[in-house]
């Protein structure tokens, strides 16, 4: 990715989803004003080829923007809808301007959807298609909008789609999960660095607590972490908007598993601040632990690996990894 | 090298109070939402409160000419318990009943305690303890508020911050300074009860990141002290709160922030007639922690009841305790979300969300997870 | 327990039963000066009552005694005998003056058994019934006498018992895995010492490592495990020799958790000393291994007790573990 | 703040080194009992090392002239990577190819190169690495051995332990004290190859907890060393030896050392038809996180490629490389012992019980946990 346009991403990110924004949408306020910037920014057709209008970008292309998405804890469903909107693309179906959620309805009528809260459009994969629903399609409910930053959707028996296309292999959960992942990382490594300079500035018996060998020990911990998920990531993002279910389960087991112990040790080393509102530190930490469970959790997806590995069978793993995530 | 952690069962006497609490609890409290419920010892309910005082619940260890019931920490540990385990709301009276009456009983002035310990077994004061102030958190010695001496009091001039319930208190016990600087760490310390409708006070209370607000900042501006506020000996004050520190750490409130969850979670499990392995060994596992750290808290508590300080056991308790309890949401939560053809409930949900976000707290209050290993340290010999 | 009882037995096993004297044990020397010590000393008939020649006592009163042969790390099954010898006394049947093992062959022919290739005789679970066999009912080998102390055991299609005795409930398991436990509560308090003391005396950088404040955490953390598995063990032996599934899943779940945290912790402090023969803590360490395994690990225990509790369903987690050792 | 960790595949020319050697491996190591290969790059096998050293396997990255390949450390990755898979018996040549050809090649003279590289390449020179003293362990400044200054060398006295392989080896490379004292630490450090058959040296095998004999400690009494055994500076020692370290770190060797036991679980797994919950998700979770830890480890090996000094880098990968391996044995060990209704065979059982006891050597080889998490957390700006 070109650092003029990571840098342009960045500026816009600062400039409509400071704290204060992302504060206000979720006290209920409206993100038209967000969602207007995206749109207009021209990244949301990032993954549309050029000659229909897109930048052309490939996924491992616009990681570093989902990146920097999950590091600004935007509440909007915009990794989401790049990549709605290349799939949607693909079978040339024209995409709808509002926010998508990406929803898995392939083992139940209802699930929890991150975003939804946010979204006018669902792409619902339903195991033997996916479609495109409007947002009526769905009875939405939100069981927390601070626990959780999405809706419940339960989709409606009478719901009729915006358009269908063909079956996503594996499934959307596994786009989904590598966006997910990637969110992850951008927020793991943000917390890392609000965690370290607060280690450097908070003094407790006369010194930085990050002068502390044992701080020093959880911080070294904190940032294996961070590379885990970053690297997990990449491998996610390798093969592009069809990842193999393989490919995504490394993303997506290695982030989750990240997600929650990142975010323990940041609130461990940041103490009671870290606990009020006021502190940004938790609108970081509540989006990991969301993230963490959307498109499926590290056990989730271990489990998934491992059917997968053992109906293979018989390859060894070495072999075995290095066919994951190959580039 | 360690202390010795005794498997005890509790006294019959002790017991016997458990039905009566039970029933009074299935009236008052049964028919909370469960994640109202999650926030058991931060849920705030001046009502329940007070019917657990008028019904002889509180002030426990108390001597009966002060209202209590002069029983011991094994009865204690089984009305403690039974709050926890349905989530009762208890933070009206919470730190009143564990730290503030046992602290005035052992070092208040007669006055004092003809004044203030009634009411607490009544359930009819709230205290809140000033420990923590700003840039300070959990090296308790740097306290920079100041008590000056004047002519028949103190005047006191400060700012005190995570203080758990100030706004909803009467009282404070805080902790500040009364001779020498920040610099002289816990020599010149002190303990004053204060009056939080005094002038000169303000409360500001810090919302946090569930949307609720369990604690404040507590500004002190030229406040009157009058000489019978101050609790014990002038310049004792560290000693004290050493003392009460030990009773912070020890009780069952240690092992039991989660268990609300625990239980929704287990009947979700039921709800939905699951028995995978995965499901079935968690539940087995936590269960089996939870049953071993039952015993270790009572264990403790039996070192209370022969009148001991036991800092080092109650380290390891409340480290243990609130490693594990912390650890539930985590694991619940990998859980739900390996399997998404449940339909989870939205009670369920609330709860499991409402402890995820809270329980970096439980590790911070009375000491962050290093103090308490250092502490431990001690105890092997190592410092 | 008696103190001057309990000093007694220690003397006993500082006698007989010396790290050099273990080793020659693991080198393929003889048991017979050991096991005649034990057998001269009365400790093996402890738990038969009084009447019957024993000293009468109880599971918790010997718990102590099992937790030095853990501590001393004991390459015999003394425990398993004096339980085993309980057993068949109850049953009117006399024990052999032999070492005795305990063998679960609930689930499969052959089972890996602690300390059988010390033992004259076995006592095994078969299911529907548990009889005593001499060890020429089986055949045995021994996987690696230096990972694992004990042998793998294979029932004779042949194989005709001394005696049968009635199903013990929960069955043998049960309180073979109580036995372990508290061998780990004994073996995890001894590494604890051991290592303390090596973190006092090994200097490094110029000071002792135990002044390092991550050492000193490592070291809280040891011994909080000690703590948690000498209080399961407790749990587990309230009952007596038929401890329920509840109190022999809490001990062996929580003490076998205990075994391998513990000596990770132990050989992360005591560094390359830790690894050579010569230096004395491996034997306790490569025995909490061992007892780790024995009677089923940590997870088979939680899943056992995750089974129970779902039978018996509906009741809240504080009534449930109020009732699981209730003493 | 953490380095640069990117994604890249092998170039095509490593990865066309992985079938031949793959080929050559199968038919030299192939028939190893499972419980020999899971000792690998601790496994000894003279004539194995001459075989792949015959073939071009060695010596990858040293030019030409001196018997190399002139290869890549990609290159170097991908030979490495099937060595461990198959858990060949590497330790004749391991320490030589990795760290002491590459040392010579860097600091040595003109004349050294000539003399050992080629040996290096052949397979045929087996070399230590003297570090460790007693007493001294990870700290490796507080070096005591001492060389004194003669006419026409050197003379060395003094002790070294923990050296793996010295019993085997042809020659030590040696960090000891050329002059100042063990309170001047990492300076008047020098390092000396050393002869392992010259008068005066004594190897004494050190036994370990699995019975093997892979360490030894080595006695110097006055110990002659000509002028030109002196590599690099006098005085110069630290430095060159900080840059071995990081060699040392960022090897494939650092994750893969309890493959042989996740390979052979997986065979068990296979055997017995085993689908249940709790083995397949470990299995999942373990290919997560090794195929993750591969690709951590592909781009320290760029940086290496690239020429530059990854420190920070190699002790991320290194510190949760031995982390995974340590902890492989644990977890399989919790499911076998899951699993009484099956028959493990001995040699799984074998290999698991080594791989348990050598497990805790994984974090001590090049730096304790808490060495390498310091280095990170210098490198977060911390220290």
């Amino acid at each position: 990715m070109d650092d003029l346009v990571l840098d342009h991403f960045r500026k816009l990110l600062e400039d409509v989803c400071s704290p204060n924004e992302i504060r206000a949408v979720e006290n209920g306020g409206s993100t038209a004003v967000m969602w207007t910037a995206f749109q207009d920014s021209g990244f949301l057709d990032a993954l549309i080829p050029e000659a229909d209008g897109g930048a052309g970008l490939g996924l491992a292309d616009v990681a570093p923007l989902f990146l920097e998405l999950g590091a600004h804890a935007v509440p909007l469903p915009v990794a989401e809808t790049m990549i709605g909107r290349a799939l949607l693309g693909k079978a040339s179906i024209t995409s709808p301007s509002g926010p998508l959620a990406l929803a898995d309805l392939t083992l139940s009528r209802s699930a929890l959807v991150l975003f939804a809260d946010q979204a006018t459009h669902v792409l619902a994969d339903l195991g033997d298609r996916a479609a495109l629903f409007e947002m009526a399609g769905f009875e939405a409910t939100v069981p927390d909008s601070r626990g959780w930053c999405g809706a419940r959707l339960r989709i409606r028996t009478d719901a009729v789609p915006v358009a269908e296309l063909g079956q996503p292999r594996p499934g959307l959960r596994a786009i989904g999960a590598v966006a997910c992942a990637a969110q992850i990382a951008g927020a793991t490594r943000r917390v890392l660095d609000m965690s370290v300079a607060y280690a450097g500035e908070r003094v407790q018996f006369g010194k930085p607590i990050g002068k502390q060998q044992a701080v020093q020990q959880n911080l070294a911990v904190m940032a294996e972490h961070v590379v885990m998920a970053g690297m997990a990531t990449q491998i996610g993002c390798a093969d592009g908007l069809d990842p193999t279910l393989e490919a995504a389960a490394v993303a997506k087991q290695v982030a989750s598993a990240a997600a929650a112990a990142v975010a323990d040790i940041a609130h461990a080393i940041h103490g009671a601040i870290g606990i009020s509102e006021e502190y940004d530190l938790q609108l970081l930490t509540r989006r990991l632990h969301a993230l963490r469970l959307a498109h499926g959790s590290e056990s989730w997806w271990a489990k998934a690996l491992g059917v997968a590995r053992l109906e293979q069978g018989s390859t060894s793993t070495v072999d075995y990894i290095r066919a994951i995530g190959a580039v | 090298m360690l202390g010795n952690f005794e498997l005890q069962g509790l006294p019959g006497s002790a017991e016997a109070l458990r039905a009566p609490l039970r029933q009074l609890l299935a009236k008052h409290v049964g028919h909370l939402p469960v994640d109202v419920r999650a926030r058991s010892w931060m849920g705030f309910d001046r009502s329940l409160s007070r019917t657990l005082g008028a019904a002889g619940y509180l002030g426990l260890t108390l001597p009966r000419e002060y209202g209590g019931q002069n029983l011991d920490p094994f009865s204690r540990f089984v009305i403690v318990e039974e709050l926890l385990a349905v989530g009762a709301p208890v933070a009206e009276h919470w730190i009143a009943d564990r730290q503030s009456g046992p602290l005035i009983l052992h070092f208040g002035t007669e006055a004092q305690r003809e004044r203030y310990l009634p009411g607490i077994a009544k359930g009819e004061l709230c205290f809140c303890i000033g420990m923590s102030e700003p840039g300070a958190g959990s090296d308790l010695a740097s306290v920079r508020s100041r008590a000056e001496r004047t002519d028949n009091g103190w005047i006191l001039n400060g700012q005190k911050i995570w203080t758990t319930n100030a706004q909803h208190a009467d009282y404070m016990i805080a902790l500040v300074r009364t001779s020498g600087t920040a610099a002289d760490r816990s020599e010149g310390l002190s303990q004053f009860i204060i009056d939080l409708k005094s002038p000169g006070v303000t409360v500001r209370p810090i919302r946090d990141l569930g949307g609720d607000e369990h604690f404040a900042e507590v500004f002190f501006e030229n406040v009157f002290l009058a000489e019978d506020m101050l609790v014990g000996n002038e310049g004792a004050g560290w000693a004290q709160v050493t003392a009460e520190l030990a009773l912070e750490r020890s009780g069952p409130e240690r092992i039991y922030s989660s268990v609300v969850l625990l239980d929704a979670w287990m009947a979700h499990l039921e709800a939905n007639g699951r028995r995978n392995e995965a499901g079935t060994t968690l539940l087995g596992r936590l269960t089996a922690q939870l049953a071993t750290l039952r015993a270790v808290s009572i264990a403790v508590t039996a070192h209370l009841a022969a009148g001991e300080r036991p800092v080092v056991e109650a380290s390891i308790l409340k480290d243990l305790g609130t490693g594990f309890e912390q650890s539930v949401p985590d694991l619940i939560a990998d859980d739900l979300a390996s399997h998404p053809e449940e339909d989870a409930s939205d009670a369920l949900l609330r709860t499991l969300f409402y402890l995820t976000m809270m329980a970096p707290s439980f590790s911070l209050r009375g000491g962050t997870r290093e103090i308490l290993r250092g502490i431990i340290a001690r105890g092997l010999g190592l410092r």
